[in-house]
């Protein structure tokens, strides 16, 4: 579905990403782990479209978007779930979620926000609450319902258990299944990097803007190197 | 009509750029037959309009008498102009460009903040500056250095006010712009005059309004409820069409009268039907060909607006920047020499007859002028009505 | 001071502020949506002036009046695009700046091509037409600038609140890259910001120099700056504030004017919108800031 | 044991939200307390009517014995407060974010605010300002050499115990997460406090950094002799460190103990931790 | 670089900056425009370095300079203006009796004393405005961002309106404006034309100090985030007031120069545009650079109104008139450079960096490197 191949990304002089290749399959969980600063959130923000790529080719369903703006790319149903929530402070809960569904014009929304709110009841409660005043979870919960209202082919998550408590993050994960289920394509990145590989079919290890190790998601999880950088010691 | 041989003098069509200026690069070389003359004038900000007009009156003498002999010599007369653009801080770096390029002459200013913040420096450089229309007392105050050849607004309000009287006005209202001492100078001395003439509680209200104001309907109104016989509204070309245009409006009858910026044909072209019945003094005539200098300037002066594509009324300060023009000239045939501070002190026995009259200089550097003209806007056209003599004070 | 006289500084004031706050919006609309105090949002409105002396030059006024608006509009839309879009990543003072510079270009353009000297505003016949009643008089101008702002506003808000389009808008004055990722084209919703901020200063110019005749390349500077402090009065951002404070700042202007304090007309009106500030530290209607710590 | 913190009914409400909702706790000295709660419970919140970045609607705030916080409205609070109750209860005392850190309560932010343009030695050195005990004057005519040259000596000194002096002169924007994190707690350090409140330190942390990031607290709560009370969704990192826990649901606590207790309290895991799949 | 070398260019600097102006002085007429020009930018540079204390180093956006200039300006020119010359300058309304009592009494004392007069006029100046900014400060530097520059621009007007108001006929010639102030007075007895640079130097270096102290690290914390700041034990009222009050102190001290370079002040002179012009200077030079503040003063003024004013001449070359050289030209030239500079430096020239001799010494290896790395793809 996704496929990019020899990407090359620099902020003025620094290179965050530089030439990495991977593929998405059409209806796979593929997640990329890797420590602060290894360049992830840079990846999908220049498949976005948000930050443009020194060289290198992405395509998305055989076709070439390397240099496609965000908006149209969004139209061909990607969609991105940003780092740090970014939900609009002054819209309210209920405007952000309509917002996403931007580019549906005309269409019913009803059955999206029973949907939506059925996913996560906390924000029904808040449907009135400017989205600035929600607590960390609550936005984070509100971000991915916003991109769902989208209905994504190819939804791109970045951190999305980002400062959310377990209970949510269990929550998160088994809406990842969910949405998976429903025939969403989903590029995860975690740095809950054993719960990440638990759900995915496929993992990239991304070291300092290069793809370190590529694997399914059971193999990484086994492999000793990874768990001594990224898994933590094991407890009981 | 164009007597001049001077390059470039033809063209210029609405560039407004007739004159025989040369640029300052080639005439610096051969500077043995070149002498400046600085233009010290506002061509834009908020006087720019009435510089403009001064600007004109200035070019066009300079295209009449492109050269002064000196000494058996004959020296090209090259203007140098600095845009002043109506403001003091500028001015003061407008003014140095003029002493830096050379100038051993200066013209102006229209404006005479510009012109009184500009004196030290002309003064420091002991280059005499002759000043066509900054009517304001303290422009030559104090200063050796500065002339002019008008009268001033003591004079002028004393005028206004006699007119006012004569016309059997006993209540007035006075309009000023605050922060403008030309504005509000002028209507002091107005006050002061017509107080003297209708007795106390004659002048029944003073309003003032801010720079760049546009909107005199609430001043008005207070008037229009005082119902005086004139008002007076000295104030820039850019305010006087709204005065008028929204006094009438209101329906305020009262005679309005102001000073020598309103004799400008955008005030007319502006307030339209409004205009008319409007009084003010000035210091020019078209009309008055009795004085052999007028009677030459003015058909030719018409032709130059022509050509440049400007109303062929012929603003009055047009005729004194002409006149500041020759008197510069006369200055330095007189003096016999290039030098600035001889060219000053010829500039102090000068006397001559220019467009708008006589004009010889007192001990402070004044014209002695003691009559100014007084014109309504009648039939869409600036009419002369008569002419005022009053002891200055 | 007489009833008749009251009377008739309130009628003047209210069609001043009506004027105000047509232009005030065009603030308003532009800070909300780029932070970005337009400076030369003023001088629009005096090219405004300009476009109709030279249009009704050969052109009768009903088509002038929308050419003009367009012609208006094109000219906020291309400052826009060549003077605020290459900085959109810039830090905010450079883009002010850049409006900064906007407002000098087209003063001083407005100069050097039509000179200082004032310039006669064409007539436009029936809305100078003069009613009196009793003692009041006043053109059809002063009446029907209020109401027509009224009517304009009313529009608005339904725009903004209740369209898609105004979503948009609310969304991308918050945050343009997760706007983008809605698939909201922002540079076309921030074009639609100027396109109505312009419309409405090309109207309220017509308003405005209709009343007031003569337009010179300085015509702008004034109203921009009364205007803006009427946006920062209402809440900058908030279009209602905008309208508020434009009735509220041309209302009391006149009536101080006509106390015969209008020496201190302009400190007076500063004093009130910082009396409002101490209040009310974001204004009227602005909204309260929602950083969450 | 002597207490450090003690919060007494506080209640901090926002228009309708109720955040904190008569909020009782304490903290003893050398003590790590953690605060944990799903999300929107009110931590965040409670942190910040200790440090006085909101005043709360109501309650009463004690550090070291000494009331530093009560219900009347101040700084950004008076903003942002819109309760009913604003005139019910008396004035007592008025301490600014910017006293109650001089006092001794440093913290960290839930979204990290460093100083982004200014090196990762500014931010630091920012930190001994308040301690500096020239006045502007004396600062500026640089007759305070010797207070400045001892400020720079021991912000040094930090950088070096904290691992951070390679990065010194690095802008502190660019850092990478993990170091800004471990930066903005050098800075709370650089106050001096004698109490420490950690705003989720490990969000954004997999989980190896996660580990760096337990034993650098255990670390510096040694070294500094500190008091610790930190926010926290990473169970490893609270159950290792924590000596107790608060855990808060709607405003309130639902349940205070020892990580055992917690681990297994029925509500604490209805409400929070879920049921733990095994890792 | 080697720190000797590095003081051995900041001195000969230094040398060659004062041999130039004994050289300008010597050469008074002939150097009368750059004298001018020089003075007017040294003026301007100090307000635009206090501007950037508040604005680029405090982060408190204000647009009130024109005010605080406006109180130096006319306290100095108000108690300089020698009293021979009083009634000529109030020639309208007179000046009010305690004013001149002042004033004579002020004539009749010492020479030496009467020689820092000036000094000590400005100096008074600018403890006036800087009172006045204490006391205004408290209520207004509760407001952000764009609040808090109409509100300081507010209070630029307001003062303005009263500077000008027929109230103040007496002190301060309303409507008419003060002229005949005195020029530049001499100090250590070297020329007056050092006075206006000595005066701006002194103040410059002043701010400089404060920057790089304790208190100015404070206020880039508050710039950056005032929450943090604030979270560091930083009183923000109190530091806030700081900045502010002392900008205002030097901005007024300019104020007293300016008054002193034009010689002649009016309230008209202080208006917003002045402010938006120091803006311009400072953003020009770079939000946060002192050196650039100093260098776009000079880069500016200089364009502005000497460099560029060839644009306002007709220009003849060979006969033919070019077109577009006319009145005006120069200011629309200058506001299309102004949009350049804007839009291609986007940081301003120095952007918040100061200048030093490494930098430069770094900025010529680059220009050398360039073409030799041009020459090195050629080969390869
Ligand atoms: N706007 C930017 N300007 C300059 N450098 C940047 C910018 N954004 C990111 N970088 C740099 O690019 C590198 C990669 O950053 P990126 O955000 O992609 O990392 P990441 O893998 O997502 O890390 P994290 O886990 O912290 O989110 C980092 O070194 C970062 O400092
Ligand atoms: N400034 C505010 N205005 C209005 N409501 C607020 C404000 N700050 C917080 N709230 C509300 O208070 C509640 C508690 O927020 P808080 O940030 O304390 O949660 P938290 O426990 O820190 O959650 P998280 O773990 O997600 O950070 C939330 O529901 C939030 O909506
Ligand atoms: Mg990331
Ligand atoms: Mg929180």
């Amino acid at each position: 579905m996704l496929k990019i191949s020899d990407l090359y990304v620099a902020y003025g002089g620094i290179e965050a990403v530089k030439g990495i290749s991977l593929e998405v399959p059409d209806g796979a969980i593929v997640t990329l782990i890797g420590a602060n600063g290894a360049g992830k959130s840079t990846t999908l923000r220049t498949i976005c479209g948000l930050v443009k790529p020194k060289s290198g080719s992405i395509s998305y369903l055989g076709e070439e978007i390397t240099n496609v703006p965000t908006e149209q790319l969004v139209k061909k149903g990607i969609t991105l779930v940003p780092e740090g929530r970014r939900v609009f402070p002054d819209l309210t809960v209920e405007e952000n979620l309509k917002i996403g569904a931007y580019l549906r014009s005309g269409e019913d929304l009803t059955e999206d926000f029973k949907w939506i709110y059925d996913l996560f009841p906390r924000l029904k409660e808040r449907s009135w609450q400017p989205a600035g005043t929600l607590s960390g979870g609550e936005q984070q919960m509100l971000a991915v319902g916003r991109a769902l209202m989208g209905h994504p082919k190819l939804m791109m998550m970045d951190e999305p258990s980002l400062g959310l408590a377990p209970l949510v993050v269990q929550g998160i994960f088994d809406i990842i299944k969910e949405v998976h289920k429903q025939g969403v394509t989903i590029l995860l990145i975690e740095q809950n990097a054993n719960m990440a590989l638990r759900i995915a079919d496929y993992g990239y290890v991304l070291e300092t803007g290069v793809i370190t190790m590529d694997n399914t998601g059971a193999a990484l999880l086994s492999n000793e190197e990874v768990r001594a950088a990224y898994l933590g010691k094991k407890r009981k | 009509s164009s007597g001049s041989g001077s390059p470039g003098a033809a063209s210029g069509g609405d560039n407004g750029n007739a004159s025989a200026a040369a640029p300052a690069a080639n005439g610096g070389d051969d500077a043995g037959d070149v002498i400046k003359i600085g233009v010290f004038e506002p061509q834009t900000g908020e006087n720019g309009g009435g510089g403009l007009q001064e600007v004109y009156g200035i070019r066009y003498a300079n295209q009449q008498f492109p050269t002064v002999t000196v000494g058996g010599k004959e020296y090209k007369v090259e203007l140098v102009e600095a845009d002043n653009k109506s403001d003091k801080t500028e001015a003061v770096t407008a003014a140095q460009s003029l002493i830096s390029s050379g100038c051993k002459v200066i013209l102006g200013s229209y404006g005479s903040g510009v012109s009184i913040a500009a004196g030290e420096i002309f003064s420091d450089a002991q280059v005499p500056a002759i000043g066509c229309s900054c009517t304001n007392p303290q422009v030559t105050q104090g200063n050796d250095y500065y002339f002019r050849v008008c009268f001033l607004d003591p004079f002028q309000g004393t005028v206004m006010a006699n007119y006012a009287a004569q016309e059997g006005a006993k209540t007035a209202a006075i309009i000023t712009q605050l922060g403008d001492d030309y504005s509000s100078g002028l209507g002091n001395f107005f006050k002061n005059a017509f107080v003297k003439l209708a007795g106390e509680g004659s002048v029944v209200a003073e309003e003032q309004f801010q720079t760049n104001q546009t909107d005199f309907k609430a001043i008005l109104t207070n008037i229009k409820a005082k119902n005086p016989d004139v008002i007076f509204a000295p104030s820039s070309i850019a305010t006087a069409p709204l005065i008028i245009k929204q006094a009438r409006e209101l329906g305020i009858e009262s005679k309005l009268m102001a000073g020598d910026t309103w004799e400008n044909g955008s005030i007319i072209e502006n307030a339209g039907d409004s205009a008319e019945g409007v009084a003010l003094s000035t210091f020019f005539d078209e009309g008055d060909t009795s004085n052999q200098a007028a009677a030459e300037f003015i058909p030719g002066f018409k032709e130059y607006l022509k050509s440049i594509n400007q109303d062929e009324i012929i603003p009055a300060v047009s005729a004194l920047g002409y006149d500041a023009y020759l008197a510069a000239i006369k200055a330095i045939e007189a003096a016999g020499s290039v030098d600035s501070a001889a060219i000053r002190d010829a500039l102090q026995g000068l006397s001559y007859e220019g467009v708008t009259g006589a004009i010889s200089f007192n001990e402070e550097g004044d014209a002695n002028k003691d009559m100014a003209f007084i014109k309504v806007i009648e039939n869409g056209e600036f009419k002369f009505l008569k002419t005022v003599s009053v002891e200055a004070e | 001071m007489s009833l008749t006289t009251i009377l008739q500084h309130c009628l003047t004031g209210i069609s001043l502020g009506g004027a105000y706050a047509l232009i005030a919006i065009g603030y308003t609309m532009v800070y909300g949506i780029l932070r970005l105090i337009n400076f030369a949002h003023g001088e629009i409105f005096m090219m405004a002036g300009y476009f109709m002396i030279f249009s009704m030059a050969s052109i009768p006024w009903f088509i002038s009046v929308p050419l003009v608006t367009a012609a208006t509009i094109i000219l906020g839309v291309a400052i826009e695009r060549a003077a605020y879009k290459p900085l959109r990543t810039a830090p905010r003072m450079s883009i002010m700046i850049s409006a900064i510079g906007v407002s000098y270009l087209l003063q001083n353009l407005a100069t050097y091509l039509f000179t200082a000297i004032p310039k006669g505003y064409p007539e436009i016949p029936f809305l100078k037409k003069i009613f009196r009643i009793g003692d009041l008089s006043a053109s059809l101008v002063t009446f029907l600038t209020p109401v027509l702002t009224i009517i304009l506003v009313f529009l608005l808000m339904q725009l903004i609140n209740h369209t898609k389009v105004g979503m948009a808008m609310r969304a991308v004055s918050k945050d343009f890259e997760t706007s983008r990722l809605m698939g909201i084209k922002i540079d076309t919703i921030i074009s639609i910001t100027f396109v109505i901020g312009s419309a409405l200063a090309a109207i309220g110019s017509i308003l405005y120099f209709t009343d007031r005749m003569s337009v010179t390349p300085f015509s702008g500077t004034l109203p921009g700056l009364k205007c803006f402090v009427a946006a920062v009065f209402g809440g900058i951002g908030s279009i209602p504030g905008a309208v508020v404070g434009g009735f509220v700042i041309g209302v009391v202007e006149t009536l101080l004017v006509a106390m015969g304090y209008s020496t201190f007309s302009d400190a007076f009106t500063f004093l009130l919108l910082i009396v409002m500030l101490l209040f009310r530290p974001t204004g009227l209607f602005g909204e309260k800031s929602t950083d969450k710590v | 044991m002597s207490e450090v913190l003690r919060l007494e009914n506080v209640t901090m409400q926002f228009g309708g939200v109720v955040a904190v909702n008569d909020l009782s706790l304490h903290v003893n000295q050398g003590e790590i307390v953690a605060l944990i709660g799903p999300n929107g419970a009110g931590k965040t919140t409670a942190f910040n009517v200790i440090t006085g970045v909101y005043t709360p609607t109501n309650g009463a705030i004690y550090f070291n014995g000494d009331l530093i916080v009560s219900n009347h409205p101040q700084g950004n609070m008076k903003k942002l407060y819109q309760g009913e109750n604003r005139d019910k209860f008396p004035t007592v005392k008025v301490q600014t974010p910017d006293a109650i850190t001089r006092l001794g309560v440093a913290r960290t932010f839930q979204n990290i605010r460093l100083f982004k343009d200014l090196t990762v030695f500014e931010n630091v050195l920012i930190a001994k300002h308040m301690r500096a005990k020239a006045g502007i004057f004396s600062a500026t005519l640089r007759l305070n050499a010797k207070e400045e040259q001892a400020m720079r000596k021991e912000t040094q000194n930090l950088l070096e115990i904290l691992g951070l002096q390679d990065l010194s002169q690095e802008i502190s924007g660019s850092l990478p997460y993990g170091q800004q994190r471990r930066l903005e707690i050098a800075r709370a350090l650089a106050t001096n406090p004698s109490l420490l409140l950690l705003d989720e330190p490990a969000a954004g942390m997999n989980p190896q950094e996660t580990d760096e990031l337990t034993a650098f607290i255990r670390q510096i709560k040694d070294d500094y002799h500190l008091t610790v009370f930190m926010i926290e969704h990473h169970m490893d990192l609270v159950m290792e460190i924590s000596d107790r826990i608060y855990v808060l649901d709607f405003g309130q606590t639902i349940a205070e103990g020892d990580p055992e207790e917690i681990q297994n309290n029925p509500r604490v895991i209805e409400a929070y931790l879920g049921v733990q799949e095994d890792a | 670089m080697k720190k000797s070398t590095k003081y051995v260019c900041s001195l000969a600097v230094a040398v060659i900056a004062v041999a130039l102006l004994f050289a300008l002085d010597a050469n008074k007429t002939g150097a009368g425009m750059l004298i001018s020009i020089l003075q007017k930018s040294a003026i301007l540079a100090v307000v635009a370095v206090s501007m950037n204390l508040l604005n680029g180093f405090t982060g408190l956006f204000s647009l009130g300079q024109a005010g605080f200039m406006s109180i130096g300006a006319y306290i100095t020119a108000i108690l300089t203006i020698p009293v021979k010359n009083l009634d000529g300058v109030y020639y309208m309304s007179g000046i009010a009796p305690w004013l001149r009592a002042l004033k004579e009494g002020m004539e009749a004392s010492p020479s030496w004393l009467q020689a820092i007069y000036p000094f000590l006029a400005m100096i008074v100046g600018a403890l006036v405005a800087a009172g006045f900014a204490a006391l205004i400060g408290i209520p207004v530097l509760r407001l952000k961002s764009d609040y808090l520059a109409i509100a300081t621009l507010g209070f630029s007007e307001i003062i303005r309106a009263i500077f000008s108001s027929p109230q103040m006929d007496q002190i301060t010639n309303g409507s008419y404006g003060l002229n005949k102030v005195p020029t530049f007075p001499s100090v250590f007895g070297l020329p007056s034309l050092f006075t206006p640079f000595i005066v701006a130097a002194v103040s410059i270096a002043l701010l400089v100090l404060l920057i790089n102290s304790t208190y100015g690290r404070a206020f880039k914390a508050i710039r950056e985030d005032e929450i943090a700041a604030e979270a560091m034990g930083i009183n923000l009222f109190r530091h806030k007031e700081w900045s502010f009050v002392i900008s205002s102190f030097f901005t007024a001290i300019a104020g007293g120069l300016l008054a002193m370079f034009m010689r002649s002040i009016e309230a008209k002179t202080f208006s917003i545009t002045l402010t938006y012009d120091i803006l311009l200077i400072v953003v020009i030079g770079g939000l946060g650079s002192v050196t650039g503040s100093v260098l776009s003063a000079f880069i500016v003024t200089a364009s502005k109104e000497w460099w560029l004013r060839f644009f306002d001449q007709p220009l003849i070359i060979g006969g033919w008139q070019v077109p577009l050289f006319r009145t005006g030209f120069r200011m629309v030239i200058f506001s299309l450079l102004l949009m350049i500079v804007v839009l291609f430096y986007r940081q301003g020239l120095m952007g918040n960096k100061e200048f030093t001799w490494d930098g430069l010494a770094r900025f010529f290896r680059k220009l050398g490197k360039k073409p030799a790395q041009a020459k090195g793809g050629a080969e390869g």
